[in-house]
């Protein structure tokens, strides 16, 4: 039967093509920043021109240690890190990583964030000056550092405060990541909204625990991490689907995708593209499996654009 | 480096909670080198789903001969339960599918030729020890293990390592097998002997931080490969960072174990702190 | 060795006994209300006087249909449900499941919600005439009801104003579960105590949502539901490390727990207790087994009572 | 009703997608009545880690001359792949853990001594009828199987219910095997031939609905078997109810299926609304 299916399949493929933010993507597909590293780390594994685009490790204006060892334990279908957003700095980043990026047929969307209101500012400046940066995400959301994102990203007029001042600093899109621990993340997505973002992306990771029961203590060294992976799936659908509700903006979906089935579930809520995160560690190839899956789907059920499929959440 | 959806060719326990596996690996032989790691994983997603890093323990090729079917390079690493992931791994039989990503990292130097080559390992720290071995008996070099482990049980395929043609020497906690006490004291004599010998240590971080303490006494190199906890094992995640030389809290030094090592020069690592923090992780856990 | 181990092991066996908020628990291990039904549908599996405690099915003043179907739903290592707080309500459960209670020689907790203020007072007045009913746990939590829980458990002040309502309506303890939706736990925690609450259990479930992607629609027909299971352990572990450091009343801790190992984190972190839902459903004798793993624990640790481990976290 | 911690005794694929599996279960095949259930999971924690209900198909006990072993209580189920969890269990192997919680739930009632027995199956919906018939001819009467499918690889089993002393007769949708059209077509010339009848029908919601209109036009007695998502399988998580009879929103009336059914009297349920909601959840997944 499903032979026969196949000889009567059309010729012309499906289009995964999607607009994000004025960022035109080949197919909605890309990894969650911090997962990734600056993407030369997993370009032995396939042509990252594949990618709907590529995000960055999150940036900071000076160089950043991150936290102590241990960072990361695992979790029931999920891990907790703590990496405390260890990176090069925005200097470093356009000397040493950006040049990679020249030759890229898909565009470069960088992550960033600041300890201070005036730190946001300032990278988001150096990162309007660099051509082959695409687009922005502003990372208002990481629950890993004490005096970063988790004041901005957990009051809607901070996190007004922050994206209005990267507004005016960019004259690129502004993606703006929102954080899973808030009681209403609908009120945070309407506050950056009006600030000025032209795109939401969530959920970043939820704050967990794992104690080492022999020895008494947290498993990683900054006590708490963030929880991502299948685990936190239901939760980010479940923001996922009240932010596109809640904003005119579009709204990139992340937490927990695996497989192509996971990432239509966002798409079907209304997400206009995904990014994919821990499923990295565990499968080196993951996004390609999920863009093929993504397409063989549009096939199987006769669609021809994935813009069928997003938003057809059916109630 | 590449990711092989393969199979399990054998897998069996060859001492109280040590296990070899053997795994098919086309063209993996090839680009293997000493110290270099893999990260494993069953192909049934689990709630533990996270890659096992473990050390290349040798590579090799199933002949034809033995079975009639077609000639089949293989990679086996040895490993220890101590938690879920080793538990779930030692269930797997023959035909059972893996993932194999690798190889990874950056392994041993092989040194000045010439000089005396000393292989500590402690435990299941013998495993990349073994391909080293290899490599350096194949350049003509005079290779010694010292191997120890707290009971005879620990102690690990040492007629393999005598097959190559490495001299070893064995001790035990217990004395249960070869002499008694720590592979550190069997060390001490040994620098003694080759005063320009080179060291190549891998084992807890107890005795990693006393070989390197020794070894800077005697002034010899050495080279030591860590064990971290690591989610993706190239480099993308900063997972694995163990503190470089001349780190501090306001003037970090971040290595990756993954990238930079597991194989690192002692003399580049801060001694000062624990370089492997909070390794005794196999508690607890559903079984 | 082990043979040797236990041929030495001390013949006086190890105390598991808790107290919560003047009940006294033979052990810590008690079910997560809504998971164990009124304690009949498991009794035929095990015998529920090895347990600490007996929670019940959450009941409202009038009985309650609950949600259409399906209500339950699988994710990663998790479920979603959305039962809808069906009950058979206050009067059923006094004539048709107390009598059951009589000879029981564990303590009974029945757990209530209100629709409204009123409600939940004259709920708490009718327990509060049931002499089977040793104590009572207030959701203030539940995210399935429209017009339940939600409101209440997530704004410090209804919190505090509901939880005084029942305070005045009650003599016997009161155990008041929080919900994990919001933004800081910590003041929804100290607002119930300040208002009169004995003791403290968390968390309820997080709401989550799932696509089936081939109809486009929820898995559930509430849409959204509320995630339990292992695989929010990490942030329920992280919840109650929170709430532990907050107030100075016992607290319960719930989520994920799977096994012996997972219900030591929450004590490790300090719950005095611990309640256990999903995996009742996954291993009807769940309760027991981590029962008898603790118990080897303590054993294997050279420990003689269980309260050496209560809040025995090492920073 | 007790939970077996229990191992696979064979597991083999008996049409394109259907599985039978033997399990292990002594004590079980005195408590069985036709027309329960039981709850069934891999020992491995997985990350589809709730139980799967199946229909009990029969029970039975293998011989010591079989090999000698000595004699086996087993049941049988037998399942559709149709997502991940079935997925997983239709890779399990001779000896492999698994845990049955059952018998579960009410089952049939006989009916009324002398009146014909009209089966109707639905694909997997046969499932339940086995030990339906058996029971039934044991005590004497005359069963007729009604068997439908979409396609020839949908019939199953027929040659037992035969084997048993049950009239079948087969009808499929495409035509590929027995009569040519469904099964409702084939019941409602039994009904007419059999103004008597006692039906007892298990299959998919569109065909269960169909017979039960046919059955109450006729005015026969209707039992059906439902399926329904389950937890906990005992009553105690209110995930598995289906509208009883009389059901309005303002004046709800749910019963569980995994308690009070799975088998119900059809007079008892609202057939109005769809009795289970979305049962087609095999969407889905990853592989
Ligand atoms: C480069 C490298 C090479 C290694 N080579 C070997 C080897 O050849 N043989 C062998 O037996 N072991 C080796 N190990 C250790 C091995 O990876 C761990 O024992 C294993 O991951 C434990 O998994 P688990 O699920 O059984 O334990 P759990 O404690 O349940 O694991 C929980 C998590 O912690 C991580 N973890 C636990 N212990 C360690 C550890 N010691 N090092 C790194 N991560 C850990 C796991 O990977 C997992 O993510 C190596 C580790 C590294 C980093
Ligand atoms: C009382 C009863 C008896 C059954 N008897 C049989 C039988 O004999 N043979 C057989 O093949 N199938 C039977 N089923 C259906 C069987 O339980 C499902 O096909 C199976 O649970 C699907 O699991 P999955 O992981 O492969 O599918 P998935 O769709 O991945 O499952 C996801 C979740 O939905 C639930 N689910 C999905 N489909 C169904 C369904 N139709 N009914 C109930 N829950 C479902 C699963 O249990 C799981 O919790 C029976 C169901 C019930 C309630
Ligand atoms: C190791 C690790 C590092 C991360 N670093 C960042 C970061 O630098 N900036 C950021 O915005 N999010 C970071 N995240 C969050 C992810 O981008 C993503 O939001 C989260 O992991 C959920 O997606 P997942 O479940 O697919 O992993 C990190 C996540 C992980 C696991
Ligand atoms: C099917 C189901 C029904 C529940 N019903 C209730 C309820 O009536 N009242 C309540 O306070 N919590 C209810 N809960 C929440 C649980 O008591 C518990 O807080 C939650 O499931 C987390 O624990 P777990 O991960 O161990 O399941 C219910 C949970 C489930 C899964
Ligand atoms: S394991 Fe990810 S960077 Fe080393
Ligand atoms: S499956 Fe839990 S009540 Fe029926």
């Amino acid at each position: 039967m499903s032979s026969h299916k196949e000889k009567t399949m059309p010729v012309v493929r499906p289009s995964l093509a999607v607009e994000v933010a004025g960022l035109k993507l080949k197919n909605p597909v890309m990894p969650a920043s911090g997962t990734f590293g600056y993407g030369e780390e997993y370009a032995p594994y396939f042509d990252l021109n594949r990618l709907g685009a590529l995000v960055t490790k999150g940036l900071s204006l000076n160089p950043k240690a991150g936290n102590p060892t241990p960072r990361i334990a695992e979790t029931t279908s999920g891990m907790l890190n703590a990496i405390g957003l260890q990176n090069v700095g925005i200097d470093a980043f356009v000397t040493a990583k950006v040049p990679v990026y020249r030759g890229l047929q898909t565009p470069v969307i960088a992550n960033f964030f600041g300890n201070t209101l005036e730190e946001y500012g300032e990278v988001a400046k150096k990162l309007n000056d660099v051509p082959e940066v695409n687009a922005v995400e502003l990372n208002i959301s990481c629950p890993n550092v004490k005096q970063g994102g988790i004041v901005f990203g957990t009051d809607p007029s901070a996190a007004a405060q922050v994206v209005a001042l990267v507004r005016k600093a960019l004259s690129k899109p502004l993606i703006v990541k929102l954080t899973p621990n808030v009681t209403d993340i609908t009120v945070i997505a309407r506050a950056v909204e009006e600030a000025g973002a032209d795109a939401i992306s969530c959920i970043n990771t939820i704050t967990g625990m794992a104690i080492d029961v022999k020895t008494r203590q947290p498993k990683i060294a900054n006590r708490t991490g963030g929880l991502s992976g299948p685990a936190i799936r239901p939760v980010a659908v479940r923001m996922v689907h009240q932010v596109v509700q809640a904003v005119k903006i579009p709204v990139i979906g992340i937490g927990g995708i695996m497989c192509a089935a996971d990432a239509l579930e966002f798409l079907i809520v209304g997400a206009k593209a995904v990014q994919v995160g821990t499923a990295n560690f565990i499968d080196p190839q993951a996004m390609l499996t999920i863009i093929d899956g993504i397409e063989a789907f549009l096939v199987d059920e006769g669609l021809t654009d994935i813009n069928q499929v997003i938003g057809s959440l059916k109630l | 480096m590449k990711n092989y959806k393969t199979i399990v060719l054998s897998n069996h326990e060859i001492s109280p909670d040590y296990f070899r596996m053997r795994i098919l690996s086309p063209g993996f032989a090839a680009k293997a080198q000493p110290g270099q790691f893999v990260m494993v994983r069953t192909e049934l997603m689990l709630p533990t789903m996270l890659r096992r890093p473990f050390g290349i323990f040798r590579v090799g090729c199933l002949p034809a001969e033995c079975d009639g079917l077609p000639p089949r390079e293989y990679m086996e690493i040895l490993y220890k339960v101590v938690g879920q992931g080793t538990k779930i791994l030692s269930e797997l039989h023959q035909g059972d599918r893996v993932e194999l990503l690798g190889p990874l990292g950056s392994g041993f130097d092989l040194g000045t030729p010439g000089k005396a080559k000393l292989l500590v390992g402690g435990g299941i720290g013998l495993v990349p020890l073994f391909m080293l071995g290899e490599a350096l008996i194949k350049r003509g070099e005079k290779v010694r293990l010292l191997m120890g482990g707290r009971t005879r049980d620990d102690i690990l395929a040492v007629t393999e390592f005598e097959r190559s043609g490495v001299e070893t020497y064995v001790s035990t906690d217990d004395g249960s097998l070869g002499e008694n006490g720590l592979v550190t004291k069997v060390l001490e004599r040994k620098l003694g002997k080759h005063p320009d010998a080179e060291v190549f240590a891998c084992g807890p971080t107890p005795m990693l931080s006393a070989v390197a303490n020794m070894c800077a006494a005697h002034n010899v190199s050495l080279q030591v490969s860590l064990e971290a906890h690591m989610a993706c094992g190239v480099g993308a995640c900063l997972g694995c960072v163990v503190k470089g030389v001349g780190h501090s809290d306001s003037n970090p030094h971040y290595l990756c174990t993954c990238k930079a090592g597991p194989v690192f020069n002692a003399a580049d690592l801060d001694w000062g702190k624990a370089v492997v923090a909070g390794s005794d992780c196999a508690g607890g856990g559903c079984k």
